[in-house]
């Protein structure tokens, strides 16, 4: 076993954790069957936010992230959009990331177009597209919107916008969703909107598993709610199917929890790799090889 | 070594005798995009221009509409999307090589992603940077004519000083007088220093402070005394004192200073492993999604969003 | 005082009056506020105004709130409603004004039974004015003026000769080795600058250390290969590294083809570096500067091929798998300490001790604080002492540190 | 003037910017310098894309080894940036029909969006999905019970790890109520919001003394290795 081990070439755990994502995603896809998920309080929060909302109340949902991280923010953007519409409250999409409003899009081809057509451009949502110019984008347009946003992303005046009329700056908006895979994102709109109003801008968020520590420390004062990576996609998806899916929710709003199938098995590869490490080390320890 | 080709080789010969078959020789075929065609009116009624648009489809629909009417042409089949598909899955593949070894096929997708993703971030930097906010601002009429319609805005002309430091820093192209490639370059230095020596020193630097400021002994008058949350702050603000301890570089780590560090290092250390256990989260559902597109996109092994009808 | 009086008693006379008169019919308001003074808020960016009035005679009494409203610039003659004060809360500022704009306000008071008095109205008109310094921002000043005072202090006590007590960073010896062990091998030093541009003080930081590297490699004949996923990071490296040799004096050696732009995007630059550390196995691999996802692609390719590398960032989310990956690491705030000990030069170093008086700030702010905050608890929020506490330590956290 | 002209205007530039940062009519200019930034920046790719075509086209033509991927690039960028540039199939806005460049440059079904769609997205996700198998390889390699530091290290992203699975909730389930602190959803959140919170703290507050203090001295002209040597 150690003998074994201790050469072990890299790519047979490469191999290993290719099967173990792999497997699972064949296998849940077949059946149709997935693990259960238990909703923790930070998504608890983030679904009662968007449950506290009234009808026709004005959101603001800023798409910063990019197809690199859509596999865990996608389902996480399904799901806002998907609330935010049986909500009926007014949509207004942003992005801080170039290739933002192709997430946005996607979005609301996936969630509006299908499900929620009678919903109407401008009235009931709009994509203001990507600027740029990160944190300094949320530090103009928490106070004007319209010295950056003159059009909308493809190019209709905004004036020309009917559920544009109302809006100010983004303390005129009931509630900031930012779906954020890094810079700029979460952290940017915790420090110059929520964090400097914190009467009137309220913020929830989701983002990757590697920005979530990042953001733990501006919990609750500063950020209310957050879901964290696949998993709070997962579990957000439950509250939102639970509430409004029926009894046959259509498969692309239970994408993340499909998603913790490979998750599952993968971490306990993981584990299982930090144990045989732990053994290695301390066979040799035991044996007096120098390490 | 022989060996090892041999293997590879004769692994690529069977995936492609798999993939042969599962076009040819089975009835629903794989990796086939479809798109639903929707027309687009202009929206000025004089001249009415109308043009076609294609949106992505899935097979099912497809299938549905030609079973209701053989001879509709709202949903067809799309020969560069099918093709897209199968370029990508196969970049997939090629990137994945890599992990057994450097390949000729890996080479040949990181030739191409150099390429593409250097020519896409200028085209993007164009798009929103160049043309709206240098020229659409210098020249807003001229912008207007012919790339933003809706452009109404006057003339800036403070954009010329960005402009003419634009100039100054292709100056570096020239055969002589490069030098002067250093000015722009010392103005977003200079200007960067002085936003962030600020904006950390605000931002990060107080806040975080502030944040730390919170009682050792949590008790209000509803719930009374809360020996857990208490703990909860002790923790917190002996983790940061002793963390900061830690960076101190006029110090040495000795004595009393040395241990308060070692704690200070332990939680950093703690801080460490819980970003790691998150993150690994976030990189297997990267995987994930790749491993689904070429299941379900391209190979058509499985379906999970009810997708396809398989004949 | 006796014609006061008299006023007084024919006051109270006319209300009585009036309570009389208009029993049986619609309950009367309550009293209104007096003396509504507005004046333009200090220290501002010229979008508040004040408000001041004399509390109802309802109150403290049957008053529920004030309520206070701005006139319309666009509508004249018309108000928009602004907010509600509590009862006892006889001042209110009203945010969010148009410098350009005169204005009118009125105040007005509903009671528990839900009439409103007559109003309090300004009788003239006011518009914002703004002021040349931001007064929110004085304490944040005052610790600016502190920090940077004391960095150059250090600087200016380093370069009289005077010596400076600076403790070990162990990733930094690791620098020299890794360029020595590269000569030896004859093979390439890479060093990477992060992928951000240079409008991030990491990447000024890690062409700093840079500057460094190519000093030794030039030293010793080393070659340093610098591909950059900014165009502009290639210009300052590109500059830093042919002074470096000219340094070192061998100007002759630069060749600026080693330092180069591959492209702006994360993964395609990261794809080209992986294949590159595979294909060319660099003895020593150097990642200064900020770093996202790709930090571990980079360390684990490194690995593979055996070379030494040391990494320096301060993208927290990152540290982990440096740590992890990398034979030394400089950890957030080290790897900005790394230029300074690496320049070798005293005012260099005395900027770290600087740093460290931004440390002692940290501990006293935090210590007095929460000193503050736990008396106030263990005394009881309650007791007027309790309160005292509470209330300075709200100060220093709401006034001071924000 | 070659050197000192450079380093007036990096102390000019940031110390004028740090004092605007305090006059409330000034307090726009950091997001002006940001957005020049951006113009600078993006001029500065004729540099970034001249140095690309420079580098490939040496190889091209020394025919030096693996001179034929150093084509496929050249062809890659100078493909995408013809149809990228010149919105080649791009319908125009439905608003503006008369403005044949009106339209979007990533409009879906265009050349530039197919590149986008089917080279540049999978190329770069799958790139990104290249740390599942890394993060693997690492955490087998490195993570050894060496010392202290190392266990923690490895000891809380066990329990992190665990704790983010349905496989942890379920290993745990059978403790009593009152202990109901060491249930390991409940423990990873505690490790988040108490030991996580606190390094992330200190470590945020050491960079920004780290970055205040960098700034000053390349404003100061302390550190100014950046500006090359003078020399032209």
């Amino acid at each position: 076993m150690y003998e074994f081990l201790k050469d072990l070439d890299k790519r047979w755990i490469f191999l290993l954790m290719f099967l173990s994502v792999t497997i699972p995603i064949y296998i849940i896809a077949k059946t149709g069957k997935s693990f259960p998920e238990v909703p923790t309080v930070l998504s608890e929060a983030v679904f009662q936010a968007v449950e506290d909302l009234d009808e026709g109340d004005p959101v603001l949902l800023s798409f910063d992230f990019d197809p690199a991280s859509e596999g865990e923010l996608g389902p996480m953007a399904t799901a806002f959009v998907r609330h935010c519409a049986e909500k009926k409250v007014k949509m207004y999409f942003m992005a801080l990331w170039p290739v933002g409003p192709q997430m946005i899009d996607d979005a609301i081809a996936r969630v509006i177009h299908s499900d929620f057509s009678h919903l109407v451009y401008g009235m009931d949502y709009v994509n203001m597209g990507f600027k740029p110019g990160n944190e300094g984008v949320i530090k103009v347009i928490v106070t004007d919107m319209r010295e950056l946003y003159t059009t909308d992303d493809i190019g209709t005046s905004i004036d020309d916008i009917p559920m544009m009329k109302d809006i100010e700056n983004v303390q005129d908006f009931e509630l900031v969703i930012n779906v954020s895979a890094g810079y700029a994102g979460t952290k940017e709109w915790v420090q110059y909107a929520s964090t400097p109003y914190p009467d009137k801008i309220k913020i929830v968020a989701g983002c990757t598993g590697v920005q979530a520590p990042l953001l733990y420390p501006y919990i609750p004062n500063q950020l209310p709610g957050l879901l964290g990576a696949i998993k709070g996609a997962a579990e957000y998806e439950k509250l939102v199917v639970d509430k409004y899916g029926g009894d046959n929710p259509d498969p692309k709003y239970l994408e993340a929890k499909r998603r913790m199938g490979p998750q599952l098995v993968a971490h306990l590869l993981i584990i299982l790799l930090i144990i045989l490490a732990n053994y290695i080390y301390f066979v040799e320890r035991k044996r007096g090889v120098s390490v | 070594m022989r060996r090892e080709a041999l293997i590879s080789t004769s692994l690529l010969v069977l995936g492609a005798l798999y993939l042969t078959g599962r076009v040819f020789f089975t009835e629903h075929g794989m990796g086939k995009a479809y798109v639903r065609a929707v027309e687009v009116k202009s929206l000025e009624t004089d001249p009415e221009i109308s043009w076609t648009k294609y949106e992505n489809a899935t097979q099912r629909s497809y299938h549905e509409a030609v079973i209701k009417d053989p001879d509709q042409a709202v949903y067809q089949f799309s020969l560069s999307r099918t093709l897209g598909t199968w370029v990508a899955a196969l970049f997939t593949l090629f990137i994945l090589s890599f992990l057994y070894k450097d390949n000729p096929l890996y080479k040949i997708a990181e030739s191409v992603v150099v390429g593409v993703s250097a020519a896409y971030w200028m085209v993007v930097a164009f798009w929103t940077t160049i043309v709206p906010n240098l020229l659409g601002k210098l020249s807003p009429g001229w912008i207007k004519s012919w790339a933003m319609p809706g452009l109404n805005t006057e003339a800036e002309f403070i954009y010329l000083v960005p402009l003419t430091m634009g100039v100054m820093l292709l100056w570096r192209l020239a055969p002589k007088g490069s030098w002067i490639s250093r000015w722009p370059l010392a103005f977003i230095i200079g200007t960067t220093a002085g936003i962030r020596l600020i904006g950390f020193l605000h931002a990060d630097f107080l806040g975080q402070i502030r944040n730390t400021i919170i009682p050792l002994v949590v008790s209000s008058p509803e719930t009374g005394f809360s020996f857990w949350d208490s703990v909860k702050n002790i923790i917190i603000i002996i983790g940061v004192l002793s963390a900061i301890v830690y960076f101190f570089f006029s110090i040495e780590h000795k004595g009393f200073v040395g241990k308060t560090a070692k704690l200070g290092i332990w939680f950093l250390m703690i801080t460490f492993g819980a970003a790691f256990g998150y993150t690994v989260m976030g990189r297997i559902a990267l995987l994930a999604i790749r491993v689904e597109f070429l299941l379900n996109d391209w190979l058509w092994l499985i379906d999970p969003s009810h997708a396809r009808v398989l004949m | 005082m006796k014609t006061k009086f008299i006023h007084i008693i024919f006051l109270a006379f006319i209300f009585s009056g009036m309570n009389v008169c208009l029993q049986g019919q619609d309950v009367p308001g309550p009293g209104a506020p007096g003396n509504l003074s507005a004046s333009d808020h200090p220290w501002d960016h010229g979008e508040k105004i004040d408000l001041e009035w004399l509390l109802s005679k309802d109150d403290p009494g049957t008053v529920a709130f004030y309520s206070i409203f701005k006139s319309d610039p666009a509508n004249p003659g018309s108000f928009l409603f602004v907010g509600n004060t509590d009862p006892g809360v006889n001042r209110f500022t009203i945010e969010k004004l148009n410098r350009e704009e005169t204005y009118f306000f009125k105040v007005t008071v509903m009671d528990d039974s839900g009439n409103e008095s007559e109003p309090a109205v300004t009788l003239t008109a006011i518009s914002p004015s703004r002021q040349w310094f931001d007064g929110r921002r004085f304490p944040l000043f005052i610790i600016t003026l502190i920090f940077c005072g004391s960095v150059v202090y250090w600087i200016y006590h380093a370069r009289s000769g005077r010596p400076l007590q600076i403790r070990k960073i162990a990733g930094l010896e690791a620098v020299d080795e890794a360029v020595g062990r590269a000569t030896e091998m004859g093979r390439s030093i890479l060093f990477i600058p992060g992928i951000q541009d240079m409008n991030e003080i990491q990447t000024i930081a890690g062409i700093t250390v840079l500057s460094r590297v190519a000093k030794v490699a030039a030293e010793y004949d080393a070659k340093v290969e610098v591909p950059t996923s900014r165009s502009l990071v290639m210009t300052a490296a590109r500059e830093t590294v042919q002074a470096s040799f000219l340094t070192a004096g061998r100007p002759e050696s630069y060749n600026q083809d080693l330092v180069y732009y591959v492209t702006d995007e994360q993964f395609g630059y990261v794809a080209y570096v992986q294949g590159m550390m595979v294909r060319e196995k660099p003895a020593a691999c150097f990642y200064m500067g900020a770093f996202f996802a790709e930090s571990l692609i980079l360390a684990e390719t490194g690995n593979t091929i055996g070379a030494i590398q040391v990494a320096g960032t301060a993208m927290p989310a990152q540290l982990p798998f440096f740590v992890a990956a990398c034979d030394y690491t400089l950890i957030g705030e080290e790897f900005f300490a790394a230029s300074a000990y690496l320049s070798g030069e005293p005012d260099q170093l005395g900027s770290l001790k600087g740093q460290d008086v931004g440390k002692v700030i940290v501990a006293a702010g935090i210590i007095i604080g929460v000193f503050l905050l736990t008396l106030g608890t263990i005394v009881g929020p309650e007791t007027s002492l309790g309160t005292a506490f509470i209330t300075a330590a709200e100060y220093l956290k709401s006034v001071i540190l924000t | 003037m070659k050197r000192n002209v450079p380093l007036l205007i990096t102390a000019l530039g940031g110390f004028i910017l740090i004092i605007a940062y305090f006059i409330p009519a000034t307090q726009g200019w950091g997001e002006v310098a940001a957005i020049w930034f951006d113009i600078l920046a993006s001029i500065a790719f004729i540099l970034g894309g001249g140095n690309l075509l420079k580098i490939h086209l040496k190889k091209i033509s020394d025919k030096r080894v693996g001179w034929a991927y150093s084509a496929i690039t050249l062809a890659a960028f100078l493909i995408t940036l013809f149809v990228g540039l010149g919105k080649v199939g791009v319908n125009p806005n439905p608003l503006y029909p008369d403005y044949g460049l009106s339209g979007h440059y990533r409009e879906i079904g265009s050349p530039f969006w197919w590149l986008y769609e089917y080279a540049f997205k999978p190329l770069t996700a799958t790139m990104f999905a290249m740390l599942a198998f890394y993060i693997s390889s690492a955490a087998f390699r490195a993570f050894r019970a060496k010392n202290i530091e190392a266990i923690l290290l490895l000891g809380t992203a066990f329990i992190i790890l665990l704790g983010r699975t349905f496989a942890g909730v379920y290993l745990t389930a059978w403790l009593p109520d009152w202990m109901s602190g060491l249930k390991i959803e409940n423990l990873t959140v505690f490790i988040m919001s108490v030991f996580n919170t606190a390094g992330n703290r200190a470590i945020m507050i050491g960079i920004a003394l780290g970055i205040a203090s960098t700034s000053l001295k390349v404003l100061l002209g302390v550190d100014r290795s950046y500006l090359g040597s003078g020399e032209d």
